[in-house]
């Protein structure tokens, strides 16, 4: 079975409040090795199409169509085998 | 004889302990069925005799409270208690804990528990109109408590918000004896026909017991038993007891079922909260004196392989269990459908008083239902006073160190986080929605408006856990003493009351002497404020590693307007005016917020109540507000007159008003500024109307003194010799900013 | 005037603008369930606030795919007047109607307050017997309001009027202590092209009677009427 | 430079009303292949620490302290070189 994992964010350049935030929390907690952070979606799809070039299509079509707004968010996914 | 599945382990002394179930107890469940139970009967008994469903050590004390009285359609003992608002419209209001699933999980457990209030009120064929949330954490000052605030607030606020029903009001307090065991109660209130209102009957041999809403799943297996113990150092670690909400599908849930209602095919309805599935239909078989058939391969589930154990015991949240009459079944999966939700026949009700719980063809469980419900043990455990409480009451508070600047005193119990504003929760919360809220959160009552109604509602939750740790017969009256009062100073009548009671291990005698005196103190105040009490919830167990939080009662007091127009708010509305204060003033600093922000003491006695006085005071503040005379009014509470004083000067947002009097008399300075005597009321009037004012007063019986004007940018106030001044616009803004700044959480 | 209140699973302010438009300003006012194929006999839908489908993914991402929508698309193009406020504007935005979308609030929290709006453009029917620069008072309830779009949109929406409304403080300045949720340029609601379609984040229909403290959100439709006579 | 890229899912058992309710919005829109929806968060994290077990470390760290909620959640995360 093909199970895909879509990783969703922001659009580069706009302001992300959350990402912000969770850098100067970390940061209070003494890690200041974080450069930049940004929060975003993740969506995990078991699927039951076992063909992975129409799994991918699919996939594709789903985050264009509902997962992710293109007027702010980006996204990308993979596709991995499981039992 | 119900068959013990091969899976189910077997029922061992061990397995019994494990249920938490005492041996006496158990020797009761084999009487009761004159056989051993089988692994799945010892669960259901173990969760229907938990503290939490069948309130064993409370029982006998409840009994004590006064519950009726003719606006009275419904006391304790449904899911709700109902109130004749007039109209042909009915309050159906209750108050609920969610206080152990809140420590291990703020948010979640916060949420689930607007989601549980919430199914109580609908299930009773009301409209959810609002909520209010009273909550208890530790002091700010530590990490841990600031993250339960803030997680137990989203909580409210992503349920609450999403669900569509408005929090309107609330209130908040800390003290070290929360910081392990943080209090979460929830009230919801709903409106519905007076001549409309359901309950949770099964009747009706032969008509189906469907299952609505969400599917089943392995969320919160002996949530009830856990709210029936104390915590230790694994409690952090019960993981799967751990239930996400989804008030997106409640939202669904309570527009189906009140949509189904309204067909009238309905004969009872109940939520499945607590003891899930087991507790709806065991208490809808022993009210309606019947007995209910479930087959649980027909129950809807989301997880695999799940055991009958399992399935009786979830927890799941958004489900309610409906009995309707035979030949509705379409009907019921028609309007459900409709809102995308479960439907499923589960089972049917029978005249022979058992709970029989089939899995497939086999008899997984066989229970007379009534044995379950009301048949659970009941106790009078021990009460005894504890032996430490003299020296507490006793302390000697007759030489404080006053502080250098009463003014910067003024403004440190201001920004104190128990008395600042709490605007900062409450903007998280819609407030406003449905268009009722006529007096917005901020002041002493939150009042709204009922549509089809002349008047409106009134309310406010109160309850002072120092002062019941310190007193709790005196701490429980006040506790009803202030949230009629609060109320009363919107301008309504307090009319009943609906209560929640978080206390220790009622096996300790301490905590169990505490709780018989805090519902005395409550009875006898209700009694004498002509509130009785709809129904409420008992929270016992609040405490981690033998340490008990104060004894707290919450009283969510309802108030009811005759006319809008009298709403009223506590701020002064303009310069000129005069300010009175209804009430006395004595030498009372025990148990005062002034005595533990100044001194970091939490001692004394708390101040003494009078009741005639008590009434005496409210009725003149009633008949003054229905007279049109009163421009504001506002009780004195915690920091005592001169934050009350403070208060009536700072609005929420604007401009403040400056004030300017004397408190006359003998009182030391302290007292007379701080102490949190009972039974006072600060109101302003029009310059001319000060007479009519006194004379009123007077007619009542009630003490009324000039204490000053408005106006002006200082606030003054003179008393015992000292004089307390500061700038208006310094005490606003340390009330204003206190809890943003306390809570660490960032301005706009 | 005939409204039509669209109401989607988790919707809630549909009973209030039933309220409002119609027990308090007397216009015929019902609502339409999402399910719905057609919207005819209306003169204005509304799209009111809530959680639609919970809000789930994003505000308004899985309502605009309600089976409602399409009409209300034509009904728009072929020039019929849509108002949605709160969730309904994250729902145009979602649908294409308007241009951007909404974030979740700066301050990361949801926010139920009374803001102030300043009247930026009588370019669209609620507001054009409005005076420009006219002061109303609105609650706002959002956790995801702060309006965002691409510079080059921004530009276009500013140069064509099409940004009706800013935040502002009670005195008419433009402050970032009076943007409740960080909106780009302080936008509180915005038109199509066209101008009939508008959406905005507050909520007229709280603002519709003194007893609650404003009566500004009345005055949307109060143009209205001034417009469409009947 | 490294970057991790951390996803973070509620626990098997746990209610997703979240999934549930995307995952019956994609079959409405006819992507009926979909068996399993579950959604989460995703942090993208830039980190100064070149050593890549160090920066797992730290991660895994920062995971379990801050990122994901271990009384409902589990995460996973990968590290990957960036310019
Ligand atoms: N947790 C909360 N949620 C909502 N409103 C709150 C909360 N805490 C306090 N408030 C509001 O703040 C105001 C003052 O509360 P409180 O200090 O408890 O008043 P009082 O002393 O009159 O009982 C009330 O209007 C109350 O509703
Ligand atoms: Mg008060």
């Amino acid at each position: 079975m093909l199970r895909a994992r879509v990783t969703i964010t922001l659009k580069q350049g706009i302001l992300d409040p959350q990402g912000d935030t969770v850098r100067s929390a970390l940061a209070a907690l003494g890690f200041d090795g974080v450069a930049d952070c940004r929060v975003g979606k993740f969506v995990l799809l078991r699927l039951t199409e076992s063909d992975r070039a129409k799994a991918a299509a699919q996939v594709e079509e789903m985050c264009r169509r509902l997962l992710a707004n293109p007027v702010i968010e980006d996204f990308r996914f993979e596709l991995e085998e499981i039992p | 004889m119900p068959r013990t599945l091969p899976a189910e382990p077997r029922v061992s002394p061990e397995v019994v302990a494990a249920h938490g179930l005492t041996e006496e107890e158990y020797a009761a469940v084999r009487a009761i069925l004159q056989r051993e139970p089988t692994y799945t009967e010892l669960g259901i008994f173990s969760v229907m005799w938990s503290e939490h469903c069948s309130y064993k050590s409370s029982r006998v004390h409840l009994k004590t409270l006064p519950t009726a009285g003719p606006r009275i359609l419904q006391g304790p003992g449904e899911n709700a208690g109902v109130v004749d608002i007039g109209a042909g419209l009915a309050a159906v209001f209750k108050i609920e804990s969610h206080n152990h699933p809140s420590f291990i999980e703020p948010t979640q457990g916060a949420a689930t528990g607007v989601g549980g209030i919430i199914r109580d009120i609908f299930t009773m064929g009301a409209r959810p109109i609002c909520l209010l949330d009273s909550l208890r954490f530790g002091p700010l000052t530590q990490g841990k408590s600031r993250y339960l605030l803030g997680g137990v607030v989203a909580g409210i606020a992503g349920y609450g918000n999403a669900v569509g029903v408005p929090t309107v009001g609330g209130e908040v307090a800390f003290s070290e004896s929360y910081a392990q065991n943080p209090l979460v109660n929830v009230l919801c209130l709903g409106i519905a026909a007076a001549d409309r209102l359901f309950t949770a009957r099964a009747g009706g041999r032969g008509n189906p017991v469907i299952y609505v809403g969400a599917k089943t799943g392995r969320d919160g297996i002996h949530g009830a038993t856990m709210a029936s113990e104390t915590f230790d150092e694994t409690s952090e670690e019960r993981r799967p007891t751990v239930q996400v909400g989804d008030p997106f599908r409640e939202k669904l849930l309570i527009e189906a079922c009140l949509e189904l209602m309204a067909t009238g095919e309905v004969v009872g309805i109940q939520d499945m909260g607590a003891a899930g599935l087991t507790c709806s239909s065991c208490e809808m078989a022993s009210r309606g004196g019947t007995g209910i058939e479930l087959d649980l391969t027909r129950v809807p589930r989301r997880e695999e392989g799940m055991s009958p154990y399992e399935v009786m015991l979830s927890e799941s949240q958004e489900r309610m269990l409906v009995v309707v009459r035979r030949g509705a079944e379409e009907t019921v999966r028609a309007i459900f459908g409709k809102w995308d939700l479960d439907a499923a026949v589960v089972g049917t009700v029978t005249d022979d008083g058992m709970l029989r719980v089939l899995d497939g063809g086999s008899v997984v469980a066989e229970i007379p239902a009534n044995a379950l419900a009301e048949g659970a043990p009941a106790y009078r455990r021990p009460a005894v006073r504890p032996a430490w409480l003299d020296a507490l009451q006793e302390a000697d508070l007759s030489t404080l160190p006053p502080p250098g600047d009463w003014g910067e005193a003024l403004a440190a119990l201001l920004a104190s986080p128990a008395i600042a504003c709490k605007r900062d929760i409450w903007r998280q919360y819609d407030h406003m929605l449905y268009l009722n809220t006529v007096v917005l959160p901020g002041s002493d009552a939150v009042v709204l408006r009922v549509k089809g109604h002349p008047g409106g509602l009134a309310l406010s939750t109160d309850g002072n856990g120092r002062y019941c740790f310190l007193d709790p017969y005196v701490g429980g009256m006040i506790a009803v003493a202030e949230a009629a009062r609060n109320v009363t100073c919107g301008g309504a009548e307090p009319v009943a009351l609906t209560n929640c009671l978080n206390f220790g291990d009622p096996t300790r005698p301490e905590v169990m002497w505490q709780f018989a005196e805090v519902v005395r103190g409550m009875g006898d105040a209700c009694r004498a404020l002509g509130t009785p009490v709809t129904g409420g919830n008992v929270s016992l167990y609040n405490e981690t590693l033998g340490r008990p939080i104060f004894p707290t009662p919450i009283v969510g007091m309802l108030g009811l307007l005759e006319d809008i127009r009298h709403a009223t708010t506590q701020w002064f509305k303009g310069a000129g005016d005069l300010v009175y204060l209804l009430g006395e003033t004595r030498d009372e600093l025990g148990g005062s917020e002034y005595l533990k922000r100044l001194h970091g003491r939490e001692e004394g006695r708390p101040p003494a109540l009078d009741l005639a006085r008590e009434r005496a005071v409210q009725e003149a503040c009633r008949a003054a507000i229905r007279s049109g005379l009163v421009r504001s009014a506002h009780d004195t509470s915690e920091g005592g007159l001169a934050v009350a004083l403070a208060e009536c000067c700072i609005p929420v947002e604007g401009e403040p008003i400056g004030f300017s009097g004397s408190l006359p008399g003998a009182l030391r300075p302290e007292a007379a500024f701080f102490g949190e005597s009972q039974s006072r009321i600060v109101v302003s009037v029009r310059p001319r109307q000060g007479p009519a004012l006194e004379a009123l007063a007077r007619r009542h019986g009630v003490p009324c003194t000039l204490l000053g004007t408005t106006g002006g940018p200082t606030f003054t106030l003179t008393a015992g010799g000292a004089t307390l001044r500061a700038p208006v616009e310094a005490l606003a803004e340390a009330w204003r900013g206190g809890f943003a700044a306390a809570a660490s959480w960032g301005a706009p | 005037m005939r409204f039509g209140i669209l109401v989607f699973p988790g919707s809630w302010s549909h009973q209030d603008f039933q309220y409002m438009l119609g027990d308090v300003m007397g216009f015929e006012a019902q609502v339409v369930w999402h399910k719905a194929t057609g919207v005819e006999g209306f003169d204005c839908l509304i799209l009111p606030g809530g959680f639609a489908h919970g809000d789930y993914l994003r505000a308004g991402a899985i309502a605009r795919f309600s089976p409602v929508m399409p009409a209300v698309i034509r009904f728009a193009e072929r020039g019929g007047l849509v108002l949605g406020s709160c969730n309904g504007f994250q729902i145009l935005c979602e649908a294409g109607l308007l241009p951007g979308a909404l974030l979740r609030n700066a301050s990361l929290q949801y926010r139920c307050q009374w803001v102030h709006l300043r009247v930026e453009s009588t370019a669209t029917p609620f507001t054009a017997a409005l005076a420009p620069g006219r002061i109303l008072r609105m609650p706002i309830s959002h956790g995801e309001g702060r309006y965002h779009a691409d510079a080059e949109t921004l530009r276009r929406l500013g140069g064509e009027g099409r940004v009706i409304f800013r935040y502002c403080a009670p005195d008419g300045t433009q402050a970032p202590e009076a943007n409740p949720n960080g909106s780009a340029e302080h936008i509180a609601g915005i038109c199509n092209a066209q101008g009939n379609v508008l959406g905005l984040m507050p909520h007229p229909e709280r603002a519709a009677e003194g007893l609650l403290g404003s009566e500004d959100g009345r005055l949307l439709f109060d143009a209205l009427l001034a417009r469409v006579p009947g």
